[in-house]
Protein backbone atom coordinates (compact mmCIF):
# COMPACT_ATOMS: atom_id res chain seq x y z
CA UNK A 1 0.00 0.00 0.00
CA UNK A 2 1.56 3.35 -0.93
CA UNK A 3 -0.09 6.69 -0.33
CA UNK A 4 1.94 9.99 -1.83
CA UNK A 5 0.92 13.83 -1.99
CA UNK A 6 2.56 15.15 -4.83
CA UNK A 7 3.57 18.90 -5.38
CA UNK A 8 4.96 17.53 -8.67
CA UNK A 9 2.96 16.85 -11.14
CA UNK A 10 3.33 12.79 -12.08
CA UNK A 11 2.36 10.44 -15.12
CA UNK A 12 0.03 8.10 -13.76
CA UNK A 13 -0.02 5.34 -16.35
CA UNK A 14 4.07 5.27 -15.81
CA UNK A 15 3.35 4.69 -11.86
CA UNK A 16 0.59 1.99 -12.65
CA UNK A 17 2.96 0.19 -14.64
CA UNK A 18 5.93 0.35 -12.49
CA UNK A 19 4.26 0.13 -9.17
CA UNK A 20 3.32 -4.05 -8.82
CA UNK A 21 7.56 -4.38 -9.19
CA UNK A 22 8.17 -2.06 -6.41
CA UNK A 23 5.26 -3.96 -4.39
CA UNK A 24 5.42 -7.40 -2.31
CA UNK A 25 3.07 -8.50 -4.74
CA UNK A 26 3.49 -11.93 -6.58
CA UNK A 27 4.01 -12.04 -10.19
CA UNK A 28 0.95 -13.71 -11.33
CA UNK A 29 -0.98 -13.65 -8.34
CA UNK A 30 -3.66 -11.11 -9.61
CA UNK A 31 -5.65 -10.93 -11.96
CA UNK A 32 -7.30 -7.76 -11.84
CA UNK A 33 -6.15 -4.02 -11.67
CA UNK A 34 -8.86 -1.39 -11.26
CA UNK A 35 -7.52 2.61 -11.83
CA UNK A 36 -8.95 5.72 -11.51
CA UNK A 37 -7.40 8.82 -12.78
CA UNK A 38 -9.07 12.55 -12.16
CA UNK A 39 -7.54 15.33 -14.67
CA UNK A 40 -8.13 18.74 -14.62
CA UNK A 41 -10.62 20.53 -17.48
CA UNK A 42 -9.94 23.87 -18.86
CA UNK A 43 -13.25 24.43 -17.98
CA UNK A 44 -15.97 24.54 -14.97
CA UNK A 45 -19.08 26.22 -14.16
CA UNK A 46 -18.99 27.94 -17.44
CA UNK A 47 -15.62 29.56 -17.55
CA UNK A 48 -12.15 28.86 -19.27
CA UNK A 49 -9.62 27.94 -16.22
CA UNK A 50 -5.74 28.83 -16.37
CA UNK A 51 -4.83 26.84 -13.39
CA UNK A 52 -5.87 25.97 -10.17
CA UNK A 53 -4.14 25.66 -6.58
CA UNK A 54 -4.78 22.96 -4.74
CA UNK A 55 -4.31 22.95 -0.85
CA UNK A 56 -4.21 20.55 1.68
CA UNK A 57 -4.16 19.87 5.34
CA UNK A 58 -0.57 18.47 5.52
CA UNK A 59 -0.66 15.52 8.60
CA UNK A 60 -4.38 14.73 8.56
CA UNK A 61 -5.13 14.44 4.42
CA UNK A 62 -2.13 11.46 5.09
CA UNK A 63 -3.84 10.12 8.09
CA UNK A 64 -6.92 9.78 6.75
CA UNK A 65 -5.62 8.59 3.20
CA UNK A 66 -3.97 5.79 5.49
CA UNK A 67 -6.78 5.05 7.87
CA UNK A 68 -9.51 4.44 5.11
CA UNK A 69 -6.74 2.71 2.54
CA UNK A 70 -6.63 0.11 5.52
CA UNK A 71 -9.80 -0.41 5.65
CA UNK A 72 -10.76 -0.39 1.58
CA UNK A 73 -7.22 -3.19 1.48
CA UNK A 74 -8.96 -5.59 3.89
CA UNK A 75 -12.39 -4.86 3.14
CA UNK A 76 -11.72 -5.89 -0.46
CA UNK A 77 -9.13 -8.12 0.12
CA UNK A 78 -6.89 -5.98 -2.48
CA UNK A 79 -3.68 -7.50 -2.95
CA UNK A 80 -2.31 -4.18 -3.25
CA UNK A 81 -3.74 -0.18 -2.96
CA UNK A 82 -1.80 2.67 -4.19
CA UNK A 83 -2.80 6.36 -4.35
CA UNK A 84 -1.19 9.42 -5.23
CA UNK A 85 -2.54 13.25 -4.95
CA UNK A 86 -1.06 16.31 -6.41
CA UNK A 87 -1.08 19.45 -4.43
CA UNK A 88 0.23 22.78 -5.23
CA UNK A 89 -0.13 24.72 -8.71
CA UNK A 90 -2.28 22.53 -11.59
CA UNK A 91 -2.62 22.84 -15.09
CA UNK A 92 -5.42 21.59 -17.74
CA UNK A 93 -4.95 17.85 -18.63
CA UNK A 94 -2.73 17.53 -15.79
CA UNK A 95 -3.44 14.32 -13.28
CA UNK A 96 -5.06 15.55 -10.24
CA UNK A 97 -5.65 12.15 -8.14
CA UNK A 98 -4.80 8.77 -8.75
CA UNK A 99 -6.14 5.20 -7.45
CA UNK A 100 -5.15 1.71 -8.27
CA UNK A 101 -6.65 -0.83 -6.48
CA UNK A 102 -5.00 -5.10 -7.62
CA UNK A 103 -6.71 -8.11 -6.65
CA UNK A 104 -7.62 -11.56 -7.29
CA UNK A 105 -10.71 -10.93 -9.31
CA UNK A 106 -12.89 -8.15 -10.75
CA UNK A 107 -15.32 -7.08 -8.50
CA UNK A 108 -12.99 -6.64 -5.39
CA UNK A 109 -10.88 -4.44 -7.79
CA UNK A 110 -13.70 -2.71 -8.91
CA UNK A 111 -15.13 -1.73 -5.85
CA UNK A 112 -12.31 -0.84 -3.96
CA UNK A 113 -10.67 1.29 -6.27
CA UNK A 114 -14.01 3.31 -5.97
CA UNK A 115 -14.82 3.12 -2.39
CA UNK A 116 -11.42 4.82 -1.81
CA UNK A 117 -12.07 7.00 -4.56
CA UNK A 118 -15.88 8.43 -3.46
CA UNK A 119 -14.12 8.44 -0.10
CA UNK A 120 -11.10 10.66 -1.18
CA UNK A 121 -13.64 13.05 -3.01
CA UNK A 122 -15.96 13.67 0.53
CA UNK A 123 -13.91 13.50 3.17
CA UNK A 124 -10.01 13.81 2.04
CA UNK A 125 -8.73 17.42 3.17
CA UNK A 126 -8.02 19.48 0.09
CA UNK A 127 -9.61 22.36 -1.27
CA UNK A 128 -9.10 23.55 -4.60
CA UNK A 129 -9.24 27.63 -5.95
CA UNK A 130 -9.44 28.41 -9.60
CA UNK A 131 -7.79 31.03 -11.83
CA UNK A 132 -9.93 32.35 -14.45
CA UNK A 133 -8.92 32.81 -18.22
CA UNK A 134 -11.05 36.49 -18.34
CA UNK A 135 -10.43 37.48 -14.73
CA UNK A 136 -7.82 38.27 -12.07
CA UNK A 137 -9.92 36.87 -9.61
CA UNK A 138 -9.17 33.80 -7.93
CA UNK A 139 -12.45 31.17 -6.47
CA UNK A 140 -12.85 28.68 -4.73
CA UNK A 141 -14.15 25.72 -6.09
CA UNK A 142 -17.53 24.56 -4.40
CA UNK A 143 -17.14 26.10 -1.40
CA UNK A 144 -17.84 29.69 -1.41
CA UNK A 145 -21.16 28.99 0.89
CA UNK A 146 -18.59 28.35 3.74
CA UNK A 147 -18.76 31.87 5.30
CA UNK A 148 -22.55 32.78 5.49
CA UNK B 1 -3.87 24.63 28.75
CA UNK B 2 -3.09 25.25 25.03
CA UNK B 3 -4.21 24.44 21.82
CA UNK B 4 -3.32 25.08 18.09
CA UNK B 5 -5.82 26.33 15.67
CA UNK B 6 -5.23 25.68 12.24
CA UNK B 7 -7.69 27.68 9.60
CA UNK B 8 -7.37 26.15 5.64
CA UNK B 9 -8.56 27.79 2.07
CA UNK B 10 -11.98 30.13 2.12
CA UNK B 11 -12.12 30.24 5.54
CA UNK B 12 -8.22 31.45 6.39
CA UNK B 13 -9.47 34.75 4.14
CA UNK B 14 -13.11 34.59 5.21
CA UNK B 15 -11.75 35.06 8.88
CA UNK B 16 -8.48 37.04 7.66
CA UNK B 17 -6.26 34.54 10.04
CA UNK B 18 -4.43 30.82 9.47
CA UNK B 19 -4.03 29.55 13.11
CA UNK B 20 -3.69 30.60 16.43
CA UNK B 21 -2.13 29.53 19.93
CA UNK B 22 -5.40 29.68 22.48
CA UNK B 23 -4.31 29.43 25.94
CA UNK B 24 -7.32 28.90 28.42
CA UNK B 25 -7.41 27.72 32.17
CA UNK B 26 -11.10 26.12 31.48
CA UNK B 27 -11.74 23.17 29.72
CA UNK B 28 -13.43 23.83 26.26
CA UNK B 29 -14.98 22.27 23.48
CA UNK B 30 -13.90 22.86 19.81
CA UNK B 31 -17.18 25.32 19.71
CA UNK B 32 -15.34 27.93 22.56
CA UNK B 33 -12.43 27.19 20.04
CA UNK B 34 -14.17 28.98 17.40
CA UNK B 35 -15.52 31.83 20.04
CA UNK B 36 -12.17 32.12 21.35
CA UNK B 37 -11.11 33.15 17.36
CA UNK B 38 -14.15 35.01 16.29
CA UNK B 39 -17.13 36.61 17.05
CA UNK B 40 -18.23 35.12 13.84
CA UNK B 41 -21.32 32.75 13.60
CA UNK B 42 -19.71 29.27 12.21
CA UNK B 43 -21.09 29.31 8.83
CA UNK B 44 -23.37 26.31 8.82
CA UNK B 45 -21.15 23.50 6.86
CA UNK B 46 -18.03 24.56 8.82
CA UNK B 47 -15.72 21.42 9.42
CA UNK B 48 -13.53 20.57 12.51
CA UNK B 49 -10.85 18.35 13.11
CA UNK B 50 -8.96 17.35 16.75
CA UNK B 51 -5.83 15.98 16.41
CA UNK B 52 -6.26 15.01 12.53
CA UNK B 53 -9.29 13.68 12.97
CA UNK B 54 -12.91 14.72 12.58
CA UNK B 55 -14.64 16.04 15.37
CA UNK B 56 -17.86 17.42 16.26
CA UNK B 57 -18.47 21.16 17.74
CA UNK B 58 -19.31 20.11 20.92
CA UNK B 59 -15.81 17.63 21.25
CA UNK B 60 -13.92 18.56 24.51
CA UNK B 61 -9.96 19.44 23.55
CA UNK B 62 -7.29 19.17 25.52
CA UNK B 63 -3.95 19.88 26.00
CA UNK B 64 -1.74 20.18 23.21
CA UNK B 65 -4.70 19.52 20.64
CA UNK B 66 -4.28 20.44 17.54
CA UNK B 67 -7.95 22.22 16.27
CA UNK B 68 -8.46 23.04 12.87
CA UNK B 69 -11.54 24.95 11.26
CA UNK B 70 -12.29 24.27 7.29
CA UNK B 71 -14.92 24.55 4.79
CA UNK B 72 -15.82 21.49 2.97
CA UNK B 73 -13.93 19.71 1.12
CA UNK B 74 -12.96 18.39 -2.65
CA UNK B 75 -10.46 16.58 -3.44
CA UNK B 76 -9.97 14.32 -6.48
CA UNK C 1 -13.78 4.47 -29.68
CA UNK C 2 -11.44 1.78 -30.38
CA UNK C 3 -11.94 -2.07 -30.06
CA UNK C 4 -9.28 -4.68 -30.60
CA UNK C 5 -8.65 -8.50 -30.62
CA UNK C 6 -5.33 -8.70 -30.30
CA UNK C 7 -2.92 -12.15 -31.18
CA UNK C 8 0.42 -10.15 -28.97
CA UNK C 9 0.46 -9.43 -26.12
CA UNK C 10 0.36 -5.49 -25.36
CA UNK C 11 1.04 -3.12 -22.47
CA UNK C 12 -2.19 -1.60 -21.35
CA UNK C 13 -0.82 1.05 -19.19
CA UNK C 14 1.01 2.67 -22.27
CA UNK C 15 -2.13 1.95 -24.82
CA UNK C 16 -4.16 4.11 -22.25
CA UNK C 17 -0.99 6.78 -21.94
CA UNK C 18 -1.10 7.04 -25.63
CA UNK C 19 -5.15 6.98 -26.92
CA UNK C 20 -5.85 10.27 -25.40
CA UNK C 21 -3.29 12.34 -28.39
CA UNK C 22 -4.95 9.42 -31.35
CA UNK C 23 -8.43 10.04 -30.24
CA UNK C 24 -10.96 12.88 -30.75
CA UNK C 25 -11.11 13.89 -27.72
CA UNK C 26 -10.37 17.84 -27.10
CA UNK C 27 -7.30 17.81 -24.60
CA UNK C 28 -8.41 19.34 -20.97
CA UNK C 29 -12.29 17.97 -22.00
CA UNK C 30 -12.30 15.13 -20.26
CA UNK C 31 -11.96 15.23 -16.17
CA UNK C 32 -12.30 11.45 -15.61
CA UNK C 33 -10.74 7.92 -16.88
CA UNK C 34 -11.96 4.57 -15.00
CA UNK C 35 -9.55 1.92 -16.08
CA UNK C 36 -9.99 -2.48 -15.63
CA UNK C 37 -7.00 -4.53 -16.45
CA UNK C 38 -7.40 -8.47 -16.33
CA UNK C 39 -3.85 -10.38 -16.13
CA UNK C 40 -3.51 -14.24 -16.04
CA UNK C 41 -2.92 -15.45 -13.26
CA UNK C 42 -0.78 -18.39 -12.96
CA UNK C 43 -3.24 -20.49 -10.57
CA UNK C 44 -6.84 -21.49 -11.38
CA UNK C 45 -8.84 -23.83 -9.59
CA UNK C 46 -6.28 -24.71 -7.14
CA UNK C 47 -3.67 -25.77 -10.02
CA UNK C 48 -0.41 -24.32 -11.56
CA UNK C 49 -1.35 -22.93 -14.83
CA UNK C 50 1.66 -23.22 -17.36
CA UNK C 51 -0.22 -21.18 -20.10
CA UNK C 52 -3.43 -20.54 -21.50
CA UNK C 53 -5.50 -21.03 -25.04
CA UNK C 54 -7.65 -17.67 -25.79
CA UNK C 55 -10.29 -18.66 -28.62
CA UNK C 56 -12.99 -16.60 -29.63
CA UNK C 57 -15.30 -16.19 -32.90
CA UNK C 58 -14.14 -14.15 -35.29
CA UNK C 59 -16.91 -11.66 -36.25
CA UNK C 60 -19.32 -12.14 -33.44
CA UNK C 61 -17.09 -11.11 -31.04
CA UNK C 62 -16.34 -8.24 -32.93
CA UNK C 63 -19.81 -7.63 -33.55
CA UNK C 64 -20.79 -8.20 -30.00
CA UNK C 65 -18.56 -5.40 -28.74
CA UNK C 66 -18.80 -2.85 -30.94
CA UNK C 67 -22.68 -2.76 -30.45
CA UNK C 68 -22.60 -2.73 -26.84
CA UNK C 69 -19.52 -0.38 -26.49
CA UNK C 70 -21.97 2.56 -28.66
CA UNK C 71 -24.36 1.25 -26.25
CA UNK C 72 -22.28 2.25 -23.43
CA UNK C 73 -20.54 5.47 -25.25
CA UNK C 74 -23.76 6.41 -25.55
CA UNK C 75 -25.95 5.66 -21.80
CA UNK C 76 -22.83 7.20 -19.76
CA UNK C 77 -22.13 9.87 -22.04
CA UNK C 78 -18.33 9.02 -22.20
CA UNK C 79 -15.65 11.26 -24.18
CA UNK C 80 -13.96 7.91 -25.06
CA UNK C 81 -13.67 4.14 -24.78
CA UNK C 82 -10.76 1.94 -25.59
CA UNK C 83 -11.43 -2.43 -25.17
CA UNK C 84 -8.67 -4.52 -26.30
CA UNK C 85 -9.06 -7.99 -25.58
CA UNK C 86 -5.57 -10.93 -26.20
CA UNK C 87 -7.14 -14.02 -28.38
CA UNK C 88 -3.73 -17.02 -28.83
CA UNK C 89 -1.59 -18.35 -26.20
CA UNK C 90 -1.48 -16.62 -22.68
CA UNK C 91 0.76 -16.82 -20.52
CA UNK C 92 0.79 -15.66 -16.41
CA UNK C 93 1.00 -12.27 -15.89
CA UNK C 94 0.18 -11.63 -19.01
CA UNK C 95 -2.55 -8.65 -19.95
CA UNK C 96 -5.99 -10.81 -21.17
CA UNK C 97 -8.20 -7.54 -21.09
CA UNK C 98 -8.08 -3.65 -20.87
CA UNK C 99 -11.29 -1.89 -20.90
CA UNK C 100 -10.75 2.20 -20.60
CA UNK C 101 -13.47 4.80 -20.32
CA UNK C 102 -13.00 8.60 -20.30
CA UNK C 103 -15.67 11.19 -19.32
CA UNK C 104 -16.63 14.48 -17.75
CA UNK C 105 -16.90 13.27 -14.89
CA UNK C 106 -16.28 10.09 -12.44
CA UNK C 107 -19.31 8.49 -12.30
CA UNK C 108 -19.91 7.89 -15.90
CA UNK C 109 -16.55 6.90 -16.48
CA UNK C 110 -16.78 4.20 -13.66
CA UNK C 111 -19.94 2.67 -14.56
CA UNK C 112 -19.50 3.10 -18.53
CA UNK C 113 -16.28 0.77 -17.60
CA UNK C 114 -17.62 -1.35 -15.22
CA UNK C 115 -20.73 -2.09 -17.49
CA UNK C 116 -18.90 -2.68 -20.63
CA UNK C 117 -16.23 -5.18 -18.45
CA UNK C 118 -19.23 -6.82 -17.17
CA UNK C 119 -20.86 -7.19 -20.56
CA UNK C 120 -17.54 -8.49 -22.23
CA UNK C 121 -17.58 -11.40 -19.07
CA UNK C 122 -20.74 -12.27 -19.61
CA UNK C 123 -21.49 -12.22 -23.64
CA UNK C 124 -18.58 -11.65 -25.67
CA UNK C 125 -17.61 -15.16 -27.53
CA UNK C 126 -14.24 -15.85 -25.67
CA UNK C 127 -13.03 -19.14 -24.67
CA UNK C 128 -9.92 -20.43 -22.62
CA UNK C 129 -8.49 -23.70 -22.71
CA UNK C 130 -5.54 -24.15 -19.76
CA UNK C 131 -2.45 -26.60 -19.88
CA UNK C 132 -1.10 -26.90 -16.57
CA UNK C 133 1.96 -27.79 -15.09
CA UNK C 134 1.51 -31.09 -13.35
CA UNK C 135 -0.42 -32.99 -16.50
CA UNK C 136 -0.09 -33.27 -20.00
CA UNK C 137 -3.85 -32.74 -20.72
CA UNK C 138 -5.73 -29.04 -21.38
CA UNK C 139 -8.94 -28.42 -19.64
CA UNK C 140 -11.54 -25.64 -20.46
CA UNK C 141 -12.25 -23.03 -18.11
CA UNK C 142 -16.02 -23.03 -16.82
CA UNK C 143 -17.21 -24.66 -19.29
CA UNK C 144 -16.58 -28.50 -19.17
CA UNK C 145 -20.63 -29.11 -18.17
CA UNK C 146 -21.20 -28.04 -21.93
CA UNK C 147 -21.86 -31.68 -23.17
CA UNK C 148 -23.67 -33.54 -20.31
CA UNK D 1 -31.25 -23.46 -48.75
CA UNK D 2 -27.74 -23.39 -47.54
CA UNK D 3 -26.53 -22.98 -43.83
CA UNK D 4 -22.98 -22.43 -42.26
CA UNK D 5 -23.06 -23.77 -38.75
CA UNK D 6 -19.36 -23.02 -36.76
CA UNK D 7 -18.77 -25.09 -33.70
CA UNK D 8 -16.73 -23.73 -30.75
CA UNK D 9 -14.52 -24.86 -28.04
CA UNK D 10 -15.25 -27.49 -25.74
CA UNK D 11 -18.13 -28.70 -28.06
CA UNK D 12 -16.22 -28.61 -30.85
CA UNK D 13 -14.14 -31.74 -29.59
CA UNK D 14 -17.22 -33.33 -28.02
CA UNK D 15 -18.87 -32.95 -31.36
CA UNK D 16 -15.64 -33.67 -33.01
CA UNK D 17 -16.58 -31.60 -35.59
CA UNK D 18 -15.45 -27.62 -36.01
CA UNK D 19 -18.60 -27.06 -38.48
CA UNK D 20 -20.78 -28.23 -41.58
CA UNK D 21 -22.80 -26.57 -44.39
CA UNK D 22 -26.31 -28.12 -44.34
CA UNK D 23 -28.54 -28.33 -47.29
CA UNK D 24 -32.39 -28.32 -46.67
CA UNK D 25 -35.23 -28.14 -48.97
CA UNK D 26 -37.90 -27.62 -45.77
CA UNK D 27 -37.67 -24.70 -43.32
CA UNK D 28 -35.89 -25.01 -40.17
CA UNK D 29 -34.95 -23.76 -36.83
CA UNK D 30 -31.47 -23.63 -35.41
CA UNK D 31 -33.15 -26.61 -33.26
CA UNK D 32 -33.05 -28.34 -36.80
CA UNK D 33 -30.03 -27.17 -37.72
CA UNK D 34 -28.45 -28.82 -34.32
CA UNK D 35 -30.24 -32.30 -35.36
CA UNK D 36 -29.07 -32.43 -38.57
CA UNK D 37 -25.42 -31.88 -37.63
CA UNK D 38 -25.47 -34.76 -34.70
CA UNK D 39 -27.97 -36.80 -32.66
CA UNK D 40 -26.64 -35.79 -29.15
CA UNK D 41 -29.10 -33.97 -27.06
CA UNK D 42 -28.46 -30.37 -26.92
CA UNK D 43 -26.52 -29.51 -23.67
CA UNK D 44 -28.46 -27.96 -21.07
CA UNK D 45 -26.25 -24.38 -21.37
CA UNK D 46 -26.05 -24.60 -25.29
CA UNK D 47 -25.67 -21.36 -26.98
CA UNK D 48 -26.82 -20.71 -30.46
CA UNK D 49 -26.16 -17.59 -32.86
CA UNK D 50 -27.13 -16.76 -35.97
CA UNK D 51 -25.13 -14.25 -38.01
CA UNK D 52 -22.64 -13.18 -35.22
CA UNK D 53 -26.29 -12.81 -33.27
CA UNK D 54 -27.16 -14.50 -29.92
CA UNK D 55 -30.11 -16.42 -31.47
CA UNK D 56 -32.78 -18.86 -29.88
CA UNK D 57 -33.49 -22.34 -30.29
CA UNK D 58 -36.70 -21.94 -32.49
CA UNK D 59 -35.25 -18.76 -34.68
CA UNK D 60 -35.77 -19.71 -38.10
CA UNK D 61 -32.78 -19.70 -40.15
CA UNK D 62 -32.57 -18.58 -43.66
CA UNK D 63 -30.93 -19.27 -46.72
CA UNK D 64 -27.02 -18.30 -46.13
CA UNK D 65 -27.14 -17.55 -42.60
CA UNK D 66 -24.69 -18.57 -40.55
CA UNK D 67 -25.61 -20.31 -37.28
CA UNK D 68 -22.81 -21.21 -34.44
CA UNK D 69 -23.32 -23.30 -31.59
CA UNK D 70 -21.03 -23.13 -28.41
CA UNK D 71 -20.57 -23.27 -24.79
CA UNK D 72 -21.00 -20.91 -22.05
CA UNK D 73 -18.33 -18.03 -22.94
CA UNK D 74 -15.66 -16.56 -20.48
CA UNK D 75 -13.81 -13.78 -21.94
CA UNK D 76 -12.18 -11.46 -19.59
Amino acid sequence: MHIKICPETFNPWSEVADYPARSKMKPGSYGACSVFVGFMRDFNLGDKVRYMELEHYHGMTEKLLTDYAEKVHQQYALAELLIMHRVGTIYPEDPIVLVAAWSAHRAEAFDGCRDMMEYLKAKATFWKRESLEHSEDQRWVDNRKAMP
Amino acid sequence: MTVSVKIFASLREDLGIDGANIRSSDNMTTLDVWKRLTDKKPPDNLLCAVNHQYAGFDSAVRDGDEVAFFPPVNGG
